[in-house]
């Protein structure tokens, strides 16, 4: 609650610098639109105007200066065009219309949830075995990762269509890449986690005769909790970018990746512009509830005194 | 040392541990021979890297001799181990900050199989044991240090072990709440009848405690002097202001120095 | 198999907007559900490769553009054309007029903007007929890829960049571009035209009976579908934003889409013309340094579809 | 089929074969460590070929590693071209800024707790922005070359740079700090001395991270522009063309290219920060 | 305490210390009246959280008093900060992992601008000064625990001021280290004259050392009791097995104590 301030601050700071940089950066476009509107502009010509400083032709005509915050298709739209068009797209639709950003929010977060399941499991199950066999330690964390400087975006159609080819469509490929970006950092909070108990607490398990599995149980999963939801958090977010490059290749149907491509598409920034603010806001939420949920555990477990 | 008792608890003889590190082989014990009798309060005394925490492990089979031989309750650590001969105290409380009072004490139990009755008898026992009743219900980070580290002990009393092993157990406490867990240890001692190996830095709380001070020598560990105590079993604190008290303390500080090189 | 007796899976070459108008009336109207056919339609994205999708089993029919769907079948794929709905290409490179340009030659030391992804081979023919080198300089053109919108060319990050007629062109204009800025090169007048959004099936399956007849059924409502399009387009646009999930599209764009579609598809019965078929490979072959197909193809197309499905 | 049966075995005799090494005698050794990674991703290599081969999977879909290699060795003019574009031109310098720039932002955010507290919350939001809506926007800002994948490199390492440091910005106890004090240091004394060196650790943690988002961040970038060269543009280009194996000749030389700049940075990690506890052994 | 001095050093009238928590307000210091006079080795004995630490650290102008007044060498702390008065010793040694122990010593001589032959030159005496020559090319963590707290000593040593405040500078390290020690500040003491503020937990350790022995209360922290010790300067170790020594102890038991509630 005291970050709520500077927060704010730096949010009004920021909004300034955004509604300044929107002159220049517009500064052209709106002058080539004044020009066919018949206004006369001090460079006149879009060909002669195009080399030259935009700050400069932003000075020399502050008569334009309102038209680069009400562009149809601005280089960089205002902030209150993004946040009309969220509010347009998010509480004034029907949440089934199509062109209703929490319809394709909902997509991108089914196929979000989903991957970030399987790449939760998948990462603690892979912890675990990289924890109890060092034969697993010592050969799957270079290739783990490796697998991580491959971009997902080159391989993500392949994925769609070798899954394609046996019969696999919709959700599940989506969540695929998206639990291939979440598992990483599960897998190395999780071995961190599960090594965090100390040399002490193992062999005091020891000396009471603990199995494998009843230390596991007792000590090792209940220490490991504060590492896996760093992870989760940072997974969280990673499975969300998974799921909106899994929506490139299957079709660009729905979803806010989809949202964003064919935004992008047809030169619609202001739509581009809500859907990733749309994106980042879904983003900060998952990653908030998380922290909610980390909150209340790490409490009743009794960590943080 | 010699005891009195004809069939010691605890009985190493000739024992070696070498241990196998990347650079060089570095002998943690060298020849060590030692019988500890049944209800016996062992202290071990020596400078930083002389072998205490070695030689306990070993005694608790959680390291392996290089040679000699070594016999708890007449058998291998290992088997006495499995007969839960022993519970063992280290120098952090070292209590599972998601689990009660209760739940830590209970948690050994839950682990060697007891039931669910005979769990809770035992917890009510030991808290009681050590003077902690009413806190089951609590948290480790809801007590003080002196109260966790005596926790940690009622852990490690609660399946009835017959030896008791403490490495250091009050290390981290300052003086005053020191003195008053000596105290309260050596009441539990009395209680209890059990054998203690107890390792500590502290001369006056070796020879506050202990029947018999072992006083051990710097790397390769090796036993240098066995001082069996003349104070009686019944100790008040202020004993150690006592001549016979000062004269043991001198002793034992004397054979430290012996084959103590500083740092 | 007998319910996949008569479902087809049809995977577009870009996300739904008119140009594939054809399909999505014949689907809305039962037309396909006339043949007796289970239809889905697959939208595409700059991330698909149709041909792709096809060998992976995602899809039964897929709409290509003829060189593309040459080198697929040089890479070892064998698409074979099925159909050809589109008669004209709807492929130019429009250019800023204030930058000087009057004629291709006119493109050296310009920078222009071109689609890749297996859609550059006719730019590239082109430059090799008009002995214009693409690797920059004076005496070049610097090609960029262009990305998915008409940005660069509005934004004057190239001197020229591909449109299609029925729809990047459209942006421009809607860019508030007047068409008298502008300067345009249609592949077609430049005879470099490349046959556009065929359809195509795998070879292996045209062999089956009961397949080809199911390919018959399908061409024969699509066709349906194209040329009611034509004759309604305002209705076909309607459709098409009816079966837009991404809500992105506008009717204007969409209508405007559709008037310009009608007049690429108008043409065609269907039916590929081995003419254009022919001319097209004679413009591959000839591709310069880096032809797309090395070697005339064989069986590249059939007319026993549309043959049968036109009686 | 007989390959695909052939290839479960192979997969259960090198498992057998690593955890005989692993649990060895000689399981500490540097050849150990090479040999067991190694021959894990050799076995994996070798069913790929096998289960390839053995279902006939359509080379459009999935060639073969033995087809990826030939194409390797015979693109290298190509692949090279492509390196220098993408890789130093475009991740590189987009690095080296985004890193730099987030040094600056940390001592800001250092020296005053206000813009701490107001720009790390803004600066996550921002961190979670996807790039593949971020890149068309900067291609649109800084043109087709490599500039604007630089600047998409520079927005996805600047915020992970940050939070590392400005975390091991105060990695110093307050003894640490309070020391400094009793010697009468100032602010960038302090900094240079003292919370720097100690931060270090931190540094190259985000160091790594964003080494791995960088190679990343420009290849993806490619996807939404670029001149007619560059790992992203011969990937995106070669899909269409399904030249598969071309495709996984640049993911080989990505993935190479991505674990030697991690490893690298993981090598000079371990000589600046030789004094650190998780370096000194081994 | 009063001193024969006539200018005390360092001098604390009604000293105030109150912390605003977020709960509640925390008193560590009420009315504390102290002088000290050049050349005494003050230690600071008292429970857990009676103030010690607060009471050094408002000395070194760390912590700002919120009532009454301190001097240092007749200026405000602060300026005597400035001034360079005064060496700090923490409980940790606190020494840097990527310097060498010669980087360590000379950290606080580059902060403050000395000249590097200057530097190179106090390095090297302080390193005889503390018994670690020919170690100064070492890593802290290559020393034992004792030679780096022998080496933390010498940072606060090498610029060479009047006062040295240590908070527990032995607290980590094993009895028989830090009996070692203990011999070795008093020889360093004798032989540089410094004035000396040193706090321990430990009885025999105060009064080993000590001119004056300062007994604190618990919170809020306030002086019970000042002993003037009546050893003579020349200490050695075995002085503490003396009627005198042992007396001295008895009494700041005592002291402590009265005001002690266990744990
Ligand atoms: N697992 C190990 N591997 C290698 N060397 C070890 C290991 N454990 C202990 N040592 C070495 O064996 C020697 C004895 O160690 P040990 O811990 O028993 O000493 P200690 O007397 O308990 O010391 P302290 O008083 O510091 O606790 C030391 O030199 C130590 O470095
Ligand atoms: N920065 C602070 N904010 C709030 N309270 C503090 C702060 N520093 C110390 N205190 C409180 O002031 C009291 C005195 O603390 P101080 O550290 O001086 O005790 P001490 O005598 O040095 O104890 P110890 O022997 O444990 O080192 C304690 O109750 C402590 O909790
Ligand atoms: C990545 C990619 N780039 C370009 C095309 C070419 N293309 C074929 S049809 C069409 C739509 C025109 O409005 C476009 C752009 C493609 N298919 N995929
Ligand atoms: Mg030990
Ligand atoms: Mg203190």
């Amino acid at each position: 609650m005291r970050n709520v301030f500077p927060v704010l601050t730096v949010v009004a700071v920021i909004f300034g610098i955004w509604y300044l940089a929107c002159v220049p950066m517009n500064i052209k476009t709106a002058l080539t639109e004044a020009e066919r509107a018949g206004a006369t502009v001090s460079t006149p010509g879009a060909r002669e105007r195009r080399d030259m400083s935009a700050i400069g032709l932003a000075l020399a005509n502050p008569a334009q200066w309102r038209d680069t915050f009400a562009l149809k298709k601005p280089r960089l739209p205002a902030p209150h065009q993004v946040a009309v068009e969220l509010w347009q797209t998010t509480v004034e639709k029907k949440i089934t219309s199509k062109r209703s950003l929490v319809f394709h929010g909902w997509i991108t977060l089914s196929a979000t949830l989903l991957g970030f399941a399987m790449g939760t499991v998948g990462g603690i199950l892979l912890a675990v075995g990289i924890v109890h066999s060092r034969a697993m330690d010592m050969s799957v964390m270079p290739w783990a990762i490796a697998s991580q400087t491959i971009p997902v975006l080159a391989i993500a159609p392949m994925i769609i269509v070798v899954f394609n080819s046996i019969g696999v469509q919709g959700l599940i490929p989506k969540a695929i890449i998206s639990a291939y970006l979440s598992f990483f950092p599960v897998v190395v909070g999780m071995v961190k986690g599960l090594r965090s108990p100390s040399a002490m607490q193992l062999d005091q398990m020891r000396t009471w005769g603990a199995s494998k599995s009843q230390s596991f149980w007792t000590l090792r999963l209940p220490s490991s909790v504060p590492y896996l939801f760093t992870s989760l958090k940072v997974g969280i977010a990673a499975s969300l970018l998974g799921a909106i490059v899994g929506e490139l290749p299957t079709g660009a149907i729905r979803g806010l990746g989809a949202r964003l491509l064919t935004g992008s598409y047809y030169g619609q920034t202001i739509q581009i512009w809500s859907a990733l603010f749309a994106t980042a806001i879904l983003a900060a939420g998952l990653v908030a509830v998380i922290a909610g949920i980390e909150r209340v555990t790490l409490k009743r477990m009794g960590y943080g005194k | 040392m010699t005891m009195t008792d004809p069939s010691p608890v605890i009985s190493a003889k000739g024992l070696d541990l070498t241990f196998q590190t990347k650079d060089s082989p570095v002998q943690a014990l060298r020849d060590v021979n030692l019988d500890i009798g049944a209800g016996d309060f062992v202290s071990f005394i020596g400078p930083s890297g002389c072998g205490k925490t070695t030689f306990l492990r070993t005694i608790a089979a959680l390291e392996q001799p290089t040679g000699g031989t070594i016999t708890v309750n007449g058998m291998s650590p290992e088997a006495a181990r499995k007969a839960r001969a022993y519970g063992y105290v280290f120098q952090a409380a070292g209590l599972y900050p998601w689990r009660t009072i209760a739940g830590n004490i209970s948690l050994p139990l839950e682990i060697m199989g007891f039931s669910k009755a005979e769990r809770a008898e035992r917890v009510e026992k030991t808290l009681a044991l050590v003077d902690l009743e009413g806190f089951g219900g609590k948290y480790p980070w809801q007590l003080s240090g002196g109260m966790q580290q005596r926790a940690s002990i009622a852990r490690a009393l609660a399946f009835d072990a017959d030896i008791l092993l403490m490495d250091e157990p009050f290390g981290a406490l300052d003086e005053i709440v020191r003195d008053h867990l000596n105290e309260e240890l050596l009441k539990l001692w009395a209680r209890t009848g059990k054998t203690i190996g107890f390792v500590t830095h502290s001369i006056p709380e070796a020879v506050y405690l202990s029947t018999h001070i072992v006083v051990m020598s710097p790397r390769p560990g090796r036993i240098t002097d066995v001082i069996k105590s003349p104070l009686p079993r019944e100790r008040p604190l202020d004993i150690r202001d006592t001549p016979e008290f000062l004269e043991i303390a001198h002793r034992v500080r004397e054979g430290l120095r012996a084959g103590h090189a500083y740092d | 198999a007998s319910d996949a007796d008569n479902t087809v899976k049809l995977q577009l070459q870009w996300v739904t907007q008119a140009q594939f108008a054809g399909y999505y009336v014949a689907l809305e109207k039962g037309f396909y559900e006339d043949e007796g056919l289970d239809v889905t339609i697959l939208p595409g994205g700059p991330d698909i490769a149709p041909p792709q999708v096809l060998a992976g089993g995602g899809a039964d029919v897929m709409l290509n553009w003829m060189p593309s769907a040459l080198a697929a079948r040089e890479k070892g794929l064998p698409v074979v054309n099925i159909a050809q709905p589109y008669k004209t290409s709807g492929l130019m490179l429009t250019c800023w007029k204030d930058t000087g340009i009057t004629s291709p030659q006119d493109f050296k030391g310009k920078t222009i903007g071109v689609w890749f992804f297996g859609n550059e081979y006719p730019f590239l023919s082109w430059m090799s007929q008009e002995g214009i080198s693409t690797e920059g300089g004076a005496d070049g053109v610097t090609v960029l890829k262009q990305g998915f919108n008409v940005d660069p060319l509005i934004q004057r990050q190239a001197d020229c960049i591909s449109t299609m007629t029925y729809n990047e062109y459209g942006q421009v204009l809607d860019a508030g571009v007047d068409p008298d800025e502008l300067v345009t090169f249609k592949y077609e007048d430049q005879g470099v035209a490349t046959l556009e959004d065929g359809i195509y099936a795998l070879e292996e399956n045209l062999a089956d009976p009961a397949f080809k007849a199911k390919m018959v059924k399908f061409v024969r409502g699509s066709m349906k579908g194209w040329k009611y399009a034509e004759a309604n387009p305002d209705e076909a646009a309607d459709i098409v934003l009816e079966y837009d999930e991404t809500g992105a599209q506008t009717e204007e764009h969409q209508k405007r889409m559709m008037g310009e579609v009608a007049k690429l598809t108008a043409g065609s019965n269907g039916a590929l013309d081995p003419a254009d078929y022919e001319r097209t490979v004679a413009t591959l072959l000839g591709g310069g340094s880096d032809p797309v197909i090395t070697k005339t193809p064989e069986g590249a197309y059939t007319l026993e579809i549309t043959d049968e499905a036109l009686k | 089929m007989n390959l695909v049966i052939a290839a479960v075995i192979l997969w259960l005799a090198a498992m057998w074969v690593n955890i005989r090494i692993a649990n060895g005698p000689a399981d500490d050794s540097q050849g150990a460590k090479l040999a067991v990674p190694l021959i894990f991703g050799l076995t994996l290599l070798a069913m790929w070929e096998m289960i390839v081969r053995g279902m006939e999977v359509p080379m459009v879909i999935l060639p073969a590693p033995s087809v990826i290699a030939a194409r390797l060795t015979s693109s290298i003019p190509i692949l090279w071209a492509d390196f220098v574009q993408t890789f130093v031109k475009g991740a590189l310098s987009g690095y080296v800024i985004g890193v730099i720039a987030a040094f600056v932002a940390a001592i800001a955010v250092d020296r005053s707790d206000f813009l701490r507290r107001g720009l790390l919350p803004v600066g996550n939001f921002v961190a979670a922005l996807p790039i593949v809506g971020t890149a068309p926007i900067l291609v649109m800002w800084y043109g087709f070359d490599w500039q604007s994948k630089a600047a998409v490199v520079v927005v996805m390492v600047f915020f992970p740079m940050l939070v590392n440091i400005t975390a091991g910005l105060q990695e110093t106890s307050a003894m640490q700090r309070d020391q400094m004090k009793t010697w009468a240091a100032g602010y960038w004394q302090g900094l240079w001395k003292l919370r720097l060196p100690a931060a270090m650790p931190f540094v190259f943690n985000g160091l790594k991270i964003a080494s791995t988002l960088a190679l990343i961040g420009a290849i993806v970038a490619e996807f939404f522009g670029s001149p007619i060269v560059g790992m992203g543009f011969r990937i995106s280009t070669s899909v269409g063309q399904l030249a598969l194996d071309m495709v996984w000749a640049e993911i080989v030389v990505a993935a190479i290219a991505g674990s030697l700049f991690y490893g690298g940075i993981a090598v000079i990690e371990r000589i600046v920060t030789f004094w650190h506890p998780s370096q000194r052994r081994g």
